[in-house]
């Protein structure tokens, strides 16, 4: 990294804290990560300076709010590598990207016996949107499977699903339970080849790794802000031009439109007439200032450093006895999962909390998944710019002391 | 200092390592299941009735060290109590673990459940099979929907 | 009000500016209003010390952001007199939550050839998620209409319009475009009478009045956080309890689910059920500093402020030549809205900006209510707890030479 | 110190005050519409051609002061230019009205509307009478959709 791990650490004030007199290890960026004092700073600078309505005002302050929320669309566009600012909608995050795409492109384009395929590895929020959106239109779901604690994708299965009347492909890039990194442009590609539309969820990539939609070759793409430094409340949906324009809105309301009438209203164009009602303005700005700090660390370098950790804390756990861990033998993302036979998560959870170290314990929004691997629950380390060897180490020190505990 | 040793007492790990009354019962006159999805935590309560008196209870399922001791903990005393013995019993044990105050000389095993109060996400696991059991109990004759506790 | 004045304005930072050489003037609350420093530090505190996921976590961070998340919940069903923090659902703002009631309780609900009843004066966001699930549904939209330039509802032909098969009556509580504030107790109670119910756009007065739903008698009403010193992206729906309960999910995902299977999920109680993903926790905790400010000051306070500047500007614009004033003769919110006949609003408001004044000019998002009046725009300046008569004055001042200068 | 001045020059205000070539237009070749739904905006250009020269320009419609001016001016300007000249004349003035510099002599009274660069959201008030006019001028034949800038 071209910054020093000092100086990054120092850069995150809530870093700088103790929890139960020791000093704080925070291992859950899955769920979500910390934020550098720029973002924090940005956000709060907007309210101190420029804070106005966006898009409808001419006064200054107006003009400067619109300039910079939209600035942090074409930051958006340039930093995952669309085409066009025109390819970004600001959502509440990539829950609500997925809800996006699966009421206004399954609303449109689906049909009873369609189907949409899906993975076992999937968040929740890639699920069960879908089995709403299958439930309005009559079509189907059906699930590329998982291997077993691997966690990989069954991907010898994989054409001969795409080629049953599938529609809509939609996949995790990087699983959040496991730490797998699925092999996303080949993935589109096969779908593309079969003519069918992809979404990838990439709530765990975009702020981990170089990530380019046009290399990708996907039509959809979701992430959220708050897994990458930003505020929490705003994410994106990139979406192909010509597939964004096709769609209907979604929300309606201030913003979106080009003209109302009692009975009828036109939509502006893309992406504004997804965007219904004030937007969190300072949310995107914050997610710019984001962009812009994981810039200057390097994508690269924080891919690096990130697999890194999660190779070096899967060979210490795996060096402990009567655990299970579980995900990729190579190739995973920073984030170590596993099961202790003797110990439920969640006691492991709350003993690691009391020193100092912040694990998340349960099905990670991955029912299905922990179902196929026949668990109700693991426990997840998941790491970051800020995280060391040091508190892998340490992280390690508190799991043994907690097996002899429960022992 | 508060350490993690006020949670799981001794008797807590006890109880977790060695549940009593665990099984499945043969011929129930009640059954009630406890749930709580968010940490996986499940259990099965199963009683015989004398009127509204507790005969015999058993569970089953599987959860966290807190919810299955104190599942443990719960099925020793309930034997042979009353409905309302088990509210009142159900009322201590509630007001122990969200405040850690021990009022009441009867709660007995029961008080090794007073750290509890300091890990605010855990009071939960403790109430989950006391839910089961007591839906169980109230509503005869129905099959109850599952409780749960997230 | 309990502060003065000079110590309300030192409260926030955005005021004490320059805007072409001159003060800033900031009349354009409506759109939203600016943040006093105590919301800004609530939510930088959270980013700096407590930030984490909430609900899935039992560690000491995830802990402490739960209980704020759920804490900000709480104030606001106090704040609006709610009777339980299960009817406070969060939202992007008060256009999410209209979509929400317009999604859930419209599909559930409505059949071809039923009804909604809306006004003449309501806000696009509380008109064009009608139209969309009137075409969803095959239900019809019907209109209070709006008296000629005083902008009052015309509610002798309410009880009839509402015995037509209307099902639900969706109005705004103060209208943003010309300051009429509505008798909504009235016009609930009259709803309630021929068993239809009732959605409250409550965006601008909930930061500007004394609010209790319960003596309002509504069943949903809806506000933003951004228009009562709140952050962006956050909102709320108010609704009845016993209506949240039977209505269907919204968004699918994280969160909102209890059980998930591949093809079917169970949902969590109210509100979890309606907050689908990673909520906006910061805007959550900014909005609860909000309330608590406002309620600092004081909400009785406010309303009087708010109209007394209300009313000052009408008088002093009504003595111009040459302007026509909008809006009710009495009973005006603290909004001031003109056309002068030989000057476009956009130009109007080009200049004042130079002359560090903050208007707004345009349709205010209500164009079938500009239509009524027969106008394309207006010119609208709309005040706020940091308002004062001395910028009154200096704002008719500018009017007057604006009227000079293009003459 | 930029003034409002700046942005409303004489020629404008008077342009404004006394459009040109302002009506209707009996008989046109082509038509077209420019909106901008966002301030209310509205203009019609009516066109008679000679092959692909303007012969004859009017337009009718309401808006600000700069749209409206900079559609008088621009009628006045465009009697007798080809499309080629007409866009070349165009992405002239587009240039000055988004840098400010005048780079060409034969802007003439388009020049007034340097200003409006310092005014970014007046630009497309500056130029929504020209993409109505291109529309028209561009699409023979067809019933044009209304342009908008939004
Ligand atoms: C009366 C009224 N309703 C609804 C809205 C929409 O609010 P938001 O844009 O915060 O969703 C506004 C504000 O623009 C408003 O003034
Ligand atoms: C893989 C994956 N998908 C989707 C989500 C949902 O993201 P959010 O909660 O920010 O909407 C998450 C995070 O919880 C995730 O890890």
């Amino acid at each position: 990294m071209k910054k020093t791990m000092t100086s990054i650490r120092e850069e995150f004030p809530v870093l700088d804290q103790q929890v139960y007199g020791h000093d704080l290890i925070y291992f859950d960026n899955a769920a979500t990560t910390q934020k550098p004092r720029s973002v924090i700073d940005a956000v709060s600078g907007y309210y101190e300076k420029d804070n106005s309505n966006v898009h409808r005002g001419i006064h200054a302050l107006s003009h400067r709010a619109t300039e910079a929320y939209e600035a942090a669309r074409a930051r958006a566009a340039a930093f995952i590598g669309a085409g066009s600012e025109k390819e970004i909608v600001f959502t509440r995050g990539t829950t609500e990207a997925i809800n996006l795409v699966a009421s206004s492109w399954c609303n449109r384009y689906l049909k009873p016996g369609d189907r949409i395929l899906l993975t076992e590895m999937e968040h929740h929020s890639n699920l069960v949107p879908w089995q709403l959106a299958a439930e309005r239109t009559g079509a189907e779901l059906v699930f590329v499977p998982v291997t077993g604690d691997e966690g990989l994708l069954q991907l010898d299965r994989l054409d001969a699903l795409l080629a049953g009347n599938v529609k809509l492909f939609a996949f995790t890039h990087i699983s959040n339970a496991l730490g797998t990194i699925n092999p996303v442009a080949e993935l589109c590609r096969r779908a593309r080849d079969q003519g069918v539309v992809t979404l990838v969820d990439a709530a765990q990539s975009v702020g981990h790794a170089p990530l380019d939609v046009s290399g990708i070759g996907c039509d959809f793409l979701a992430f959220s802000g708050h897994k990458m430094c930003g505020p929490t409340g705003i994410g994106a949906l990139y979406g192909r031009r010509d597939l964004l324009e096709a769609l209907p809105p979604y929300h309606g309301g201030g913003e979106m439109i080009r003209k109302v009438d009692l009975h009828r209203s036109e939509w502006k164009g893309v992406p504004h007439k997804f965007e219904a009602g004030t937007p969190h303005i300072s949310g995107a700005i914050g997610l710019h200032a984001a962009m812009d700090y994981l810039d200057e660390i390097g994508r690269k370098a924080i891919y690096s450093h990130d697999r890194e950790l999660g190779e070096y804390a899967a060979e210490r756990l795996r060096s402990l006895r009567n655990l299970r861990l579980l995900g990729p033998p190579a190739e995973r993302a920073g984030i170590a999962s596993f099961h202790l036979p003797n110990v439920h998560a969640h006691d492991v959870v709350s003993f690691a909390d009391r020193r100092g170290l912040a694990l998340r314990g349960g099905h990670h929004c991955t029912q299905p998944l922990m179902k196929r691997l026949g668990l109700e629950s693991t426990v997840r380390a998941s790491f970051y710019i800020y995280n060391t060897k040091e508190e892998i180490d340490r992280f390690v020190e508190v799991i043994e002391e907690i097996q002899a505990f429960f022992g | 200092m508060q350490d993690i040793a006020d949670l799981y007492q001794a008797v807590i790990l006890d109880h977790n390592r060695r549940p009593r009354n665990f099984g499945e019962m043969e011929n129930p006159d009640r059954v009630a299941v406890g749930d709580n999805p968010v940490c996986g935590d499940h259990y099965t309560v199963f009683l015989q009735m004398d009127g509204d008196r507790i005969r015999e209870i058993t569970f089953h399922g599987a959860g966290c060290a807190i919810s299955k001791a104190s599942a443990s903990v719960m099925t020793s005393m309930l034997k042979g109590k009353t409905l309302a013995e088990i509210k009142a019993l159900y009322s201590d044990f509630h007001h122990l673990v969200t405040s850690g105050e021990i009022d009441e000389g009867n709660l007995s095993d029961l008080s090794a459940f007073a750290g509890v109060h300091q890990f605010p996400a855990r009071i939960k696991c403790a109430t989950l099979s006391w839910h089961a059991a007591l839906n169980a109990a109230e509503r005869p004759g129905e099959e109850p929907e599952p409780v749960t506790t997230e």
